[in-house]
């Protein structure tokens, strides 16, 4: 029973979030290489500590979000809509 | 022999109770708890231990019993391991010893201790591999466990409740009381929980003067006040476990409105004080598992609380100053009582008390061992005198209940000065007090109290102990062959045991534990696990403080499974989404199942049979379907074609307004993710209809799409899904149907050709008709306001339509190779893979999944492909069969049967599968589960494959 | 061959729902019109003469930061309407998707309590209306002595019973031997 | 150097009852770290340790260290519901569990070290007639991949586990199951024990409460670690960190497909016998068996966030308690008793990551997830023989880290039960 901060919303319970990956990843275009392409899809920073994270307010706002999150402590620092 | 006293104690005695023990039938008053009633009764054996058989008997007053576990039943309630310290007694129990064979009283299994020298902890890791751990199991399986499973055993239980809190206090003893009352007269919001029925904590049976008046009175002034200052108290109410961002697990007992009288509370607060006192701490000694050895603290509860005489002679065995008092009391009580103070440099004052009272006392001196086996008959001190006794209570110091402050992270330290482990760095949100913070003196207890609530400490209550220290230091008791000293009592680890696991290299701690099993039981440990430690910086030569403790989880104290599902329970766990029309269906007799959470229809009348008669007339004549949950999402806006666009594999800005054009969805790993129709309304208007169960997921990734790309005043998605009922007509006379259905719609083929949509209107209200088809026939899908379902449905119905069910759907629209996402296909299906090959080949611009399309392994020429099945012979292949190749005597999957139906309509089974190299492969081995099947593998289209009658 | 109709119960008629206990009202009522509004909102608001805020005859509930349910529960003022895109907005006709809920009574409260861990009471300008209560997506709107759950028609059916189940347990009388444990506090907690 | 260990066995066990439990000596010796060694392998699970056992027993290959940055078997290794099966979709996958299940039949002998493996079979149970045909799809592929799959009846699964609820109309309804009969549980502390034990006795180095900080790379190769206690030198590294993959994978300077995520585990208090299967249903996820010591081992789905604090939050606890009281109805009535919860490696196909990294001399051994506990023996096979060899076996070459960059990922996510 987290609560997480939505900028617009303000806190509301975990489950009305859902995860979305990492935050701040461009979506390459189609002429990158496998390699590349690869890394967008699959690989992770899975920091372990201080984390951005997108989050989607879905049953709420339904916005996306970055989350600046702990992953240890699980302490929320910060909520920002995505830009 | 027990007894309870003429007067005194929180009893009723004018209330008796009647209950049974092991079938002997026993009277205990309102007020008792079921241990209390059993002591009283002069039950000594309540039970037997886990491993040895050992009788054992009450030993604590509280949640930290590790013996008295009973099976208890109550009228429709059974409890297969009630903890006896906690249960209020009630009329009508019946209790039973738990692990016995036979009773408490008369094991059948006691010989098992007889063998005990060759079954120590962990001894089981060293043997039994001969031929199999199977072979001995199941045996020793049979000789572990507690109490018994009753399965015809039903209990409901109660929604959770939320609630919030500036301050949420854990334990009303003193420490929490003044924690309370400070922060509430500072203006907060005070939530006071506490476990047992009365406020005061220690204060009810301990001898203390606060602000001039006895402990008891001064807390009825407080609960006064409490209520005065707004604080909200539960009672009953046990913590179990703090949770990330302050989030507190109680459970509240005795709550009249919840089925099983129970109920989660789940308590947010801004600061959780930890108020819940300490657990006192034994001593050790041999033979310390006697019926009759019970914690001093625990032996004044029963004194005070339910006028429990526990015995005539009675040694009191202590480390520190808490058990004079208690001495003091038994002795005025009636009990000879002889004091066994470890410390030579006892407190004068205190032993002057004492010896006044009558205690005979003995100082520098320890009990060694207790002598009887399932009585308490003597005691040996160190100094070699024998004591005669019956009872034996102990103190050996005590220990912070720091579970709250550990579960959220906090690291207890070693405090030479307390004696035991205390709270260490400060958690945010979370403060310590009292006992339960290393702290014994009661008026600094009460002054840090009040300043942790925010007080000021010299508005604080005073007091004035005479108890001094709490704990002290005691030296181990020699251990070896007779002379077992039992650490945990619940899980029948000795201190010797501790030293086998030190020689074996397991003295980690966390290692010690789960070697020994030290402190696994029910109790988790509360009044043992400090002592193992004593025992391992023993056995290891190393300071207790460089230790650590094991990790501390909730619960705190075990709660019942029901009580933690809530409501979550029946219907309401993971419910099902409803159709408008589900009453309609359900006076056609529908037979209903749950088709991607939504409950459906799978056929109408009375069985499975109905479905190849719905499928004739699907084919014949005219059938009406609920397609209700289909998606409706409307994508709004100049921008709502680029959104499709890029969220669709299949291109749709050049879709034209009034027309409809089936696509694929993929996911970014190129994988088919949907299908589905977009209608164009408008130049700036979409309809997705995409399938029921991905109608979420649809939504979802379009807004996921709009908010990542896309300029957010420019496009819009609106999930209008449960707005509509949609009714699908469709089969050689669907036209006919329609036509009389008043919708407002020229039906003429050349205005209304096949994938385009007409606004209608039905019942007054605006409404939407689609030419579409699921089973190849002539189609409309009739979208109108959900509240209208089930009357157009009894329109259609009127008209001659059929009702078509699910499974007869699945057959039709598998005879014309249409296919179901999910079903048809799998976690690495791409649209190439189901012959969708344009866009792929043709697409420049950027869709999801796109660049997955062209990876090595999407590019391989064997791709599992959607084919048509035709078996050889009558009967049809199952689901889920695979096609096999042998290669080099070994069989190879080539793919799998995805639907398989009985065509009605053509005769003969018909199946679609998922096919390496597909249809090219021509005639392919199909085996399921040991059976073979030989079959062609063809277009997946069987029927109609020029789509001709789709305008018939 | 099974048939999960016998294990789901059937939708009750929403026309005549309700659960009536002491302090505690629940009434089923199906608006005449709602309407999903996205975009220039304040243009929308504007010309239909409502405000954000709370439920009467005619309201508007946000949704998101620029989205809005608009709600006229007798049918009034819906006129000139166009469904799709105009003037910067997008609007969907939702009248039929959903089921409203009014809950009131003393005991509301306490009843709410056990659907959400949340503060019922006070709501920020641009928070979202649109919440999980009992598990279920709900948009929540504030009436004279109690609350409006706008469910989905969908899951209207289990929020139903969750709120049959939920009341009962409630209204069930307190047990007089108990004393203030056993009643719920939050009355108290709502007043002050 | 070589510690002798006395054997265990049922005459040992009788005698040191007789001598009072003084002639057994240590199962494993904590060691300091020594300056140089052929292999170092960071992570004291049960990969770490059987890959280190299988380094000297199978390879011969005895100077190597085993680094724990806490107490051996403390991490997922300690902390897992024990299920081990091998009903896996793919043959790749087959192949690789398939391994692991026989080794397991054999190891408790092999290893001198009772690890219960109890193969009292495993049901994952269908609800609903359509569950029934996905169950069918994924046996027959295991059937055919070699596995020992059958599907049951309804009146199976409640002869099998009769405390199942019998009723039809209830939330999940049993109408048949997926059984894999070799399947089942062992005692997961023993598994790590007894692999440390034989492994110490043929020279390994266990060395606990020392934890990696960095390493060094020349030239792209990694040629020592910093650990707490000082600097290692070594020709090769493996490392079999589970959920803390990505905190070495960034120390090493790249970056790995894993997300790591809380998985809760729980307990309630012990009773009697009352199931002999693990029973595991398709709907909904949850899962129970009953461990030898009486309490049902409960497990369920992640919890909803990324996260390294290995404990979870209450919602997961009561969904997964939730859906097994509907699956259990007597179950009930039992009270929980312990909670926990372990950081697991989740990969985007579910599937391990196994084989060289992107930087020379340092080898993966991650990305088991939720269910790498029933693979420890056949990852530890297989990591030795790539440590020793610096080339793939058959058997691993599948589950390399260059799959995710061709696309033939190994997808097992939706072939059922993920642990
Ligand atoms: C609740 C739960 C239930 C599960 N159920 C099952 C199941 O039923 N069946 C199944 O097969 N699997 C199950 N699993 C998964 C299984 O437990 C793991 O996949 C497996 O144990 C992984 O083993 P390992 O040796 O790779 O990792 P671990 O046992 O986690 O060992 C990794 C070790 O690396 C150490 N380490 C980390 N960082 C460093 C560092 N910097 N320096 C030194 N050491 C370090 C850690 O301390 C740890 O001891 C479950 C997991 C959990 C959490
Ligand atoms: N009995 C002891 O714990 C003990 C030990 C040493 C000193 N003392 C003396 O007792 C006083 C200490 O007062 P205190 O307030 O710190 O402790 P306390 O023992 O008086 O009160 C603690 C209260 O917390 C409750 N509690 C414990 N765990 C709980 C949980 N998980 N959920 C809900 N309630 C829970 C207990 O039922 C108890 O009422 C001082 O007088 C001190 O000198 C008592
Ligand atoms: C299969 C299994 C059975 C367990 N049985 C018990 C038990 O009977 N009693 C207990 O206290 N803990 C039991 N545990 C939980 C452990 O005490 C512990 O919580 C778990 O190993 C995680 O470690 P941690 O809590 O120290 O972090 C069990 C764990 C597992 C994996
Ligand atoms: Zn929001």
């Amino acid at each position: 029973m987290q609560q997480f901060p939505c900028p617009w919303c303000g806190h509301r319970a975990e489950g009305e979030f859902h995860y979305a990956g990492d935050a701040g990843i461009d979506r390459p275009d189609r002429t990158v290489d496998d390699k590349a392409w690869a890394h967008y899809l699959y690989f992770r920073r899975n920091a372990k500590g201080a984390a951005h994270e997108l989050w989607i307010h879905s049953a709420g706002c339904g916005r996306w979000i970055v989350l600046s999150r702990d992953t240890v402590t699980h302490a929320v620092t910060g909520s920002e809509p995505m830009v | 022999m027990r007894q309870r006293l003429a007067h005194g104690g929180a009893i009723d005695r004018d209330k008796p109770l009647r209950f049974t023990f092991d079938d002997t039938a026993y009277e205990g008053f309102a007020g008792d708890t079921i241990a209390s009633a059993l002591l009283a009764n002069g039950v000594g054996i309540v039970g037997r231990s886990f491993k040895y058989h050992r009788p054992r008997g009450i030993y604590t007053a509280g949640p930290e019993e590790p013996n008295a576990i009973l099976d208890l039943r109550h009228g429709a309630r059974h409890d297969p391991n009630a903890r006896a310290t906690l249960e209020p007694l009630a009329d009508g129990m019946a209790l039973r010893s738990i692990h016995a064979s036979g009773t408490a009283e008369n094991d059948r299994l006691a010989f098992v201790d007889r063998l005990a020298r060759f079954i120590p902890s962990a001894f089981y890791y060293k043997t039994f591999m001969w031929p199999s751990w199977t072979a001995y199991e199941h045996r020793i399986r049979a000789l572990a466990g507690l109490g018994r499973v009753d399965p015809a055993t039903r209990m409901d239980s109660a929604a959770h409740r939320y609630a919030e809190a500036e301050v949420c206090v854990v334990g009303a003893g003193p420490s929490g009381l003044a924690t309370a009352l400070a922060a509430a007269r500072q203006g907060q919001r005070v939530l006071l929980v506490e476990e047992q029925r009365e406020l005061g904590g220690s204060l009810r049976h301990r001898t203390t003067v606060i602000d001039g008046v006895s402990g008891a009175e001064w807390v009825a002034r407080y609960e006064i006040a409490l209520q005065a200052a707004g604080v909200q108290t539960l009672r009953r109410s046990t913590a179990l476990g703090l949770y990330d961002h302050n989030v507190l697990t109680v459970v509240q007992k005795d709550v009249p409105t919840s089925p099983n009288g129970e109920r989660i509370w789940l308590v947010r607060a801004n600061r959780i004080i930890v108020a819940t006192g300490a657990i006192e701490r034994p001593l050790l000694f041999a033979n310390n598992d006697r019926p009759g050895v019970m914690l001093a603290d625990a032996a004044l509860v029963y004194l005070r609380r339910y006028a429990v005489k526990l015995g005539e002679r009675v040694v009191v065995a202590t480390n520190n100053d808490s058990a004079y008092e208690i001495a003091i009391a038994l002795r005025h009580a009636g009990s000879d009582v002889q004091l066994v103070d470890s410390r030579g440099n006892a407190d004068p004052a205190l032993s002057a008390e004492a010896r006044s009272a009558g205690v005979a006392m003995s100082t520098g001196t320890m009990v060694e061992a207790v002598v009887g086996s399932r009585v308490v008959e003597a005691v040996m001190l160190s100094n070699g005198q024998r004591v005669a006794a019956d009872v034996v209570a102990h103190s050996g110091g005590w220990t912070p209940s720091v579970h709250l402050y550990c579960h959220a992270k906090g690291r207890p330290q070693w405090d030479d000065a307390v004696g035991s482990y205390r709270p260490g760095a400060a958690v945010a949100g979370v403060d310590v007090v009292g006992a339960a913070a290393g702290l014994w003196d009661l008026d600094t207890i009460l002054r840090h109290a009040a300043e942790a609530g925010g007080g000021s400490s010299e508005a604080a209550p005073r007091s004035d102990s005479k108890v001094r220290q709490w704990t002290a230091p005691t030296p181990l008791p020699a251990t070896g062959p007779g002379k077992r000293v039992w650490v945990d009592l619940q899980n029948d680890v000795t201190a010797d045991d501790i030293g086998l696991a030190v020689r074996e290299n397991f003295s980690a701690v966390e290692h010690l534990k789960r070697y020994t099993t030290v402190g696994m039981g029910t109790d988790q440990g509360k009044t043992s696990n400090v002592n193992a430690l004593a025992v391992l910086a023993a056995g290891t030569s190393r300071k207790i403080a460089d230790l650590g403790t094991t990790t501390f989880r909730p619960p705190i104290v075990p709660v019942s499974m029901a009580t933690i599902a809530g409501s979550e329970r029946g219907e309401l766990q993971a419910p099902i989404r409803r159709l408008p029309a589900e009453n309609t269906h359900r006076g056609e007799r529908a037979y209903f199942r749950d088709y991607g959470g939504v409950l459906r229809p799978a056929w109408y009348g009375a069985d499975a049979d109905a479905i190849a008669a719905e499928c004739i007339a699907a084919r014949t004549n005219a059938v009406v379907f609920d397609a209700s949950s289909l998606g409706k999402i409307d994508v709004i806006g100049p921008q709502a074609a680029a959104l499709l666009n890029f969220v669709y594999y299949t291109p749709m800005s050049s879709l034209a307004v009034g027309r409809a054009r089936y696509g694929l969805t993929l996911s970014e790993a190129g994988i088919v993710a949907d299908d589905g129709v977009v209608l164009r309304l408008g130049p700036a208007h979409f309809v997705v209809s995409c399938s029921s169960s991905h109608v979420a997921s649809m939504a979802a990734a379009l807004e996921a799409w709009r908010q990542d790309r896309f300029d957010l005043a420019q496009v819009f998605v609106h999930d209008a899904t449960a707005h509509w009922a949609t009714i699908a007509i469709s089969g050689p006379k669907a036209k006919g149907i329609v036509s009389g259905l008043g919708l407002g719609v020229a039906l003429d083929d050349a205005k209304f050709p096949h994938m385009s949509v007409r606004d209608a209107s039905f019942g007054g209200r605006p409404a939407r008709v689609a030419r579409v088809s699921f089973t190849g026939e002539r189609g409309y899908e009739i979208s109108i306001p959900a509240q209208l379902g089930g009357q157009l449905w009894q329109r259609a119905r009127e008209a001659g339509a059929i009702p078509l069910g699910i499974e007869a759907l699945g057959a039709l629209r598998a005879e014309k190779g249409y296919l179901y996402v999910g079903q048809d296909t799998d976690g690495e299906t791409m649209p190439h893979d189901l012959g969708f090959v344009g866009p792929r080949t043709k697409r420049q611009d950027a869709y999801v999944g796109d660049r997955s399309l062209f990876t090595p392994a999407a590019n391989k020429p064997d791709r599992k492909r959607l084919v048509g099945i035709l078996v050889e012979g009558e009967a049809s292949i199952p689901i889920g069969a695979h096609a096999i190749e042998h290669i080099a005597g070994r069989k190879r999957s080539l793919g799998y049967v995805t639907s398989s139906y009985q065509s009605a309509h053509l005769g003969h089974p018909i199946a679609l599968g998922l096919i390496e190299g597909g249809m090219e492969r021509g005639t392919v081995e199909i085996e399921h589960l040991g059976q073979s099947y030989r079959a062609r593998l063809v277009s997946p289209c069987f029927l109609d494959p020029k789509g001709e009658r789709l305008n018939a | 061959m099974l048939d999960r109709g016998l294990f789901w119960s059937p939708v009750p008629d929403w026309s005549h729902a309700g659960i009536r206990h002491d302090g505690l009202s629940i009434a089923a009522l199906a608006p005449q019109a709602a309407w999903l509004v996205s975009g220039n909102l304040a243009a929308f608001l504007e010309r239909r003469g409502v405000r954000l805020g709370d439920a009467g005859d005619r309201y508007a509930l946000r949704l998101a930061p620029d989205r809005l349910l608009f709600v006229s529960v007798d049918g009034a003022d819906t006129d000139g309407v166009t469904f799709g895109w105009s003037d910067g907005c997008a609007v969907t006709d939702v009248s039929d998707g959903f089921v409203l809920l009014d809950i009131t009574g003393p005991a509301a409260p306490e009843l709410m309590r056990l659907g959400a861990l949340h503060d019922f009471e006070t709501r920020s300008d641009t928070a979202s209306a649109a919440m999980l209560f009992a598990g279920q997506r709900v948009i929540l709107a504030r009436i004279p002595q109690g609350w409006r759950l706008h469910v989905e028609r969908p899951s209207a059916a289990a929020i139903w019973q969750w709120l049959q189940r939920a009341a009962s347990e409630w209204a069930k009388p307190p047990s007089d031997d108990l004393g203030q444990s056993s009643t719920f506090p939050a009355t108290q907690q709502v007043a002050s | 150097m070589n510690a002798v260990k006395r054997h265990y066995s049922g005459w040992s066990v009788l005698r040191e009852g007789l001598r009072g439990q003084t002639g057994w000596t240590k199962a494993w010796h904590d060691r300091d770290p020594a300056p140089r060694y052929d292999v170092v392998i960071i992570g004291g699970g049960g990969h770490g340790l059987a890959t280190a056992y299988y380094l000297a027993h199978t390879h011969g290959i005895s100077r190597v260290a085993v680094i724990e940055k806490g107490w051996i078997g403390g991490g997922n290794t300690g902390r897992n519901t024990t299920i081990i099966r091998s009903n896996y979709f793919y043959p790749e996958s087959a192949a690789l569990y398939d391994l692991s299940v026989s080794l397991y039949e054999g190891l408790s002998r092999a290893l001198n070290y009772n690890i219960m493996f109890s193969q009292r079979g495993m049901i994952e149970v269908a609800h609903s007639e359509a569950e029934l045909e996905m169950m069918c799809r994924a046996a027959n592929a295991m059937r055919i991949n070699g596995v020992d799959i059958e599907i049951i009846d309804r009146d199976e699964v409640l002869r099998m586990a009769p405390i199942l609820a019998p009723d039809l109309n209830v939330r999940w309804p049993v109408l048949g199951g997926q059984i894999q009969r070799r399947a089942g549980v062992a005692r997961h502390d023993a598994v790590a024990w007894g692999y440390a034990r034989a492994a110490d006795s043929l020279g390994v180095h266990i060395i606990q409460n020392c934890e990696v900080t960095g390493f060094e790379i020349a030239c792209g190769r990694v040629t020592a670690i910093e650990t707490t206690r000082g600097r290692i030198v070594a020709d090769r590294f493996g490392m079999a960190v589970a959920g803390h993959s990505s905190v070495l994978a960034g120390l090493a300077g790249f970056a790995l497909p894993l997300q790591s995520y809380t998985l809760q585990a729980m307990v309630s208090e012990p009773v009697k016998p009352c199931l002999d299967v693990v029973v595991a249903s398709s709907s909904h996820g949850a899962y129970v068996s009953q461990s030898d010591k009486g309490e049902l081992v409960m497990g369920g789905n992640l919890d909803r966030c990324p996260s390294y604090a290995q404990r979870g939050n209450f919602p997961v606890t009561q969904s997964v308690v939730a859906s097994l009281v509907e699956m259990f109805p007597s179950f009930a009535s039992l009270k929980l008793m312990r909670q926990w919860g372990g950081i697991v490696d989740t990969s985007p196909d579910n599937s391990p990551i196994l084989g060289p990294s992107p930087v020379e001399a340092l080898y993966l051994n991650c990305g088991w997830g939720t269910g790498g506990f029933k693979a420890i023996p056949a990852g530890g096979t297989l990591f030795a023989h790539i440590l020793a060899t610096g080339r793939h076996h058959p058997i691993s070459a599948p589950f390399d880290l260059t799959r995710f960059d061709s696309g033939a990922t190994i997808d097992e996510g939706h072939a059922g039960v993920a642990h």
